[in-house]
């Protein structure tokens, strides 16, 4: 059963340094409160694992959380580069950055073997391209009733998954709306924890019978985040600040205006969090 | 058609347009190829079915998402699966006529690279990488890129394929397991290219109305060839200005830039 | 663009004899007007796939539709046995059935890895039992990660997969709502042609964002059969008549009894479906 | 306790009820299980988390389902997912605690036989399958079964192994795939059987409050064992026999029979 507890004793109780971590939400839904907490608490040498890292693997990574990254799209989506994650690729600053680099399909079918508890993703992908080259992980089948020679990578499994969704109940039960990304795969297919950030508690999930729901005995940890998702969005609370993710280039751009940019939002305090509940309140 | 004024890059993204037909179901990249795929479905092809890799389908967008997950995209759509569905049932499924590409670099035969520049383990510029292009590349029916004209972008030889086109040239094998023909069209601010029934090298089949080889071998980086019979694409309508220029007007005002 | 047209003109047009077909719906939205009107029309030589034949399949086979069949579990759910499937697997009545058995975990397995376009489904199953000594499509894939022996099923791809639903929209979208088995995977997984046969034709299909919907452009055809499901249920329009359930077992028992049943009920017009249209009435 | 008058069914379901315990995951079989299952959440098990191979997950009926995808399941469940997710993330998943079975029949090694009496090819009687038990054996970390005791259901040697149990004995070897412990409880009419320790035949643990050593023996079709120490399962309570009762009238009433 999930405990409901503080997002300062969620990642004090759940993420330790070292750990193999995956933040997950597909655009949609980031769990930028918790992973800032994580920067907070000042977690070392983790896996850090998400198909687009996001501003919030950026500021992980130029923070000095991360000694790997597992990804499939690095950019700063509609905007270009994301340039905490080019310093450390490209010069090792502030440390250096083990990465091992899927595609989407690739990630995606990984997590879902995760959660289906198999060893390893089959699937129709890594066809005439050179990322099986640099990506060791990456090996074939051959179907036993065709002959076709298929892709199959390891499944997913994080240490711990984070993410954030719109609802839980005050059983710890968790309802995901909208675009719901990979979140689910990646909460079962986590090996020790699951962290579920959430807009609000309420009384009754007032879910659809098919909704995006994980039942509280799959989740370890839920906490109360109102904006935890900011600048992504939860849908039905607050848009996308498109914005920030456009400001985030200049800010990122320079180690100087970025470490100056964390000190004042996050480091010494979840100001970037009360941005994104001040949208909800707006 | 009376003279209207209008950018390369409106040329392009009109002429991207064009290239869906309406009722194609069309798996769609950001940036450039949604502003086509978006501009086609407000005019020539309201029934195009759009896909974005964040698990929207049949999704009509009022303004163009930043992001490949834009909360108008969800909204709009007919359904929102989860991403390893999206990439399971949906792409790899066969369901998809048109995968509709940017990217950062091209060769002749219409591989692309959005990865890096310079060694993989050293490189230059690390790029966002290949996000669902790669399988993209090789499970849609067939694949549009579009992308502006320069020789750092169309290049001679691709220090990492990210997603693959034409290979070498060497007819595909079904065997290797591509499912659909690969690139058929490549559009650009200049002119048009599709690969060579024979050697699949990538040809101009047409210029831009206005634009001139010259230009277009300027903005090359491979010595590259033409069709014996070169089309001239149609400038943009004043219909199609209107709705793209309409479109991006209501895209700034909603971003709030 | 799904079709919408009349129950008989779908069956005529899609379903011919000798094709591989699958009526799905997991006890709940099972399409037993269609599976009626496909006995009506005298469909013989049929490949018939269903997780759980149910009482659809017991009165195709016992009506002679049927050469083979590909299921999972074969009874009448709380009851017992489903006699004429039975009478054709113990003593070729009205003539012999080949039958391919799975477990369920191979079947559901199968029909997401035709969903996905795969040619195999693997997965962690078919240990220590007798299974794979009678069906010869079960094979096994060794893991290249962890060398773990896994098995492996052909992906299932009827010629026609044909199922019930809650609602269309005009355009064709399609809404399952409740227990929805394997429906979406048996559609995606058709080669030829998806039927859909549905409670009824709407305006909007007012459904949440993450409902199990199958676009339009994925259906072949839709037909407005209020009571489709009769006498399994369709939620939110009718519950399951497990008075008939148990009925059927005295009714099916013997030939002469099951015949005369489906001259009344069946072959005389779609009097079965009637009765369960009757039932969303009340 | 006053002598409450109940009969060996009750006392079967009531011992197998027992064996959950409260906040278990329990994947439930129908008929016997079924009954079992939501007399232990109605009883001593409140938190019990039922899952049905329907898709249904933390289910509460009012009333017993007939099938294994009742109505009732959905309207009352945490949530309902697809068949394939329920196999896939949920079975296999390593998720269930208890995987609660019925059967035909089953032989000294708690293996099941829900298929054929007969050769396969040329049966006597044609049972319906397998169904989720093949995978249900050996993906939950343990197994409960549930059935009658009667020399035709407990035999000496099964023709067809269905789900597995213990096999030939041997010790499971994790390298054969199976997650969990197997069958570690079969609860009858008349006693509970469990695997010895060490050569995994089921010996009698338990015997029901009024049962003697000769009937279990009389009903067995092979000369079954009895551990050490054998426990005399304690009666019905008052509590549970009137749940189990008020459950079963409220399922008659509503299955309208």
């Amino acid at each position: 059963m999930a405990k409901i507890m503080s997002l300062q004793a969620a990642i004090e109780e759940h993420v330790g340094d070292g750990d193999s971590v995956a933040l997950e939400g597909f655009t949609h839904l980031i769990p930028f409160a918790a992973g800032q907490e994580i920067i907070r608490q000042g977690r070392a040498g983790l896996t850090l694992i998400r198909m687009t890292p996001d501003l919030i693997y950026d500021q992980m990574i130029g923070m000095g959380c991360a000694s790997k990254l597992v990804f499939s799209w690095g950019g700063n989506p509609g905007v270009g580069s994301l340039h905490r994650l080019r310093d450390a690729v490209e010069n090792g600053w502030p440390q250096p950055l083990a990465i091992e680099e899927h595609s989407h399909a690739a990630m995606a079918n990984a997590y879902d073997a995760g959660a289906a508890g198999l060893p390893l993703a089959l699937f129709r992908g890594y066809i005439g391209n050179d990322l099986p080259k640099v990506t060791a992980t990456i090996k074939h089948v051959d179907c036993p009733f065709t002959g076709e020679r298929l892709a199959a990578v390891p499944a997913l499994r994080p240490d711990v998954t984070i993410v954030h969704a719109q609802k839980a109940d005050r059983a710890g039960n968790v309802l995901f709306e909208g675009i719901v990304g990979v979140q689910k795969q990646a909460c079962l297919a986590a090996r020790r924890a699951v962290v579920v950030t959430v807009e609000e508690i309420v009384d009754e999930l007032a879910a659809g019978p098919n909704a995006t729901v994980l039942p509280s005995w799959v989740v370890t940890a839920v906490v109360a985040a109102p904006g935890g998702a900011y600048p992504s969005y939860a849908h039905g609370y607050y848009q996308r600040d498109n914005s920030r993710y456009k400001q985030w280039d200049a800010i990122s751009r320079d180690r100087d205006s970025f470490l100056a940019w964390m000190r004042e939002h996050v480091m010494q305090g979840a100001r970037d969090t009360a941005a994104g509940a001040s949208h909800v309140l707006a | 058609m009376s003279s209207l004024e209008y950018s390369a890059d409106e040329m392009m993204t009109v002429a991207a347009s064009r290239a869906l037909w309406n009722g194609a179901v069309c798996f769609v990249g950001i940036g450039l190829p949604s502003a086509a795929a978006n501009l086609a479905r407000l005019t020539h092809a309201p029934d195009v079915v759009l896909i974005y890799e964040s698990g929207t389908i049949g999704t009509k967008p009022e303004v163009l998402p930043l992001s490949i997950g834009d909360g108008e995209l969800c909204e709009t759509a007919t359904t929102t699966v989860s991403v390893p569905e999206m990439f399971r049932y949906w792409l790899q499924g066969g369901r998809v006529d048109v995968g509709f590409l940017g990217t950062a670099q091209i060769d002749r035969f219409a591989n692309i690279n959005t990865t890096v520049i310079g060694p993989y383990h050293q490189p230059q510029v690390r790029l966002p990488g290949g996000g669902g292009a790669p399988e993209i590349a090789t499970s849609s029916k067939q694949i549009f890129i579009t992308v502006k004209h320069s020789p750092r972008v169309f290049v001679e030889q691709l220090e990492f394929i990210t997603s693959v086109g034409h290979g070498d040239g060497t007819p595909r094998d079904n065997r290797n397991g591509a499912l659909g023909r690969g690139p058929t069209r490549v559009i650009t601010d200049l002119c048009v290219l599709e690969p060579d029934p024979q050697t699949r090298e990538l040809i101009v089949t047409a210029l831009h109305s206005g634009t001139t080889r010259e230009q277009v071998r300027a903005q090359t980086g491979w010595p590259v060839r033409f069709a014996e019979e070169v089309a001239v694409t149609a400038p943009p309508t004043r219909e199609e200005l209107q709705v793209l220029r309409d479109l991006h007007a209501r895209t700034r005002q909603a971003h709030g830039v």
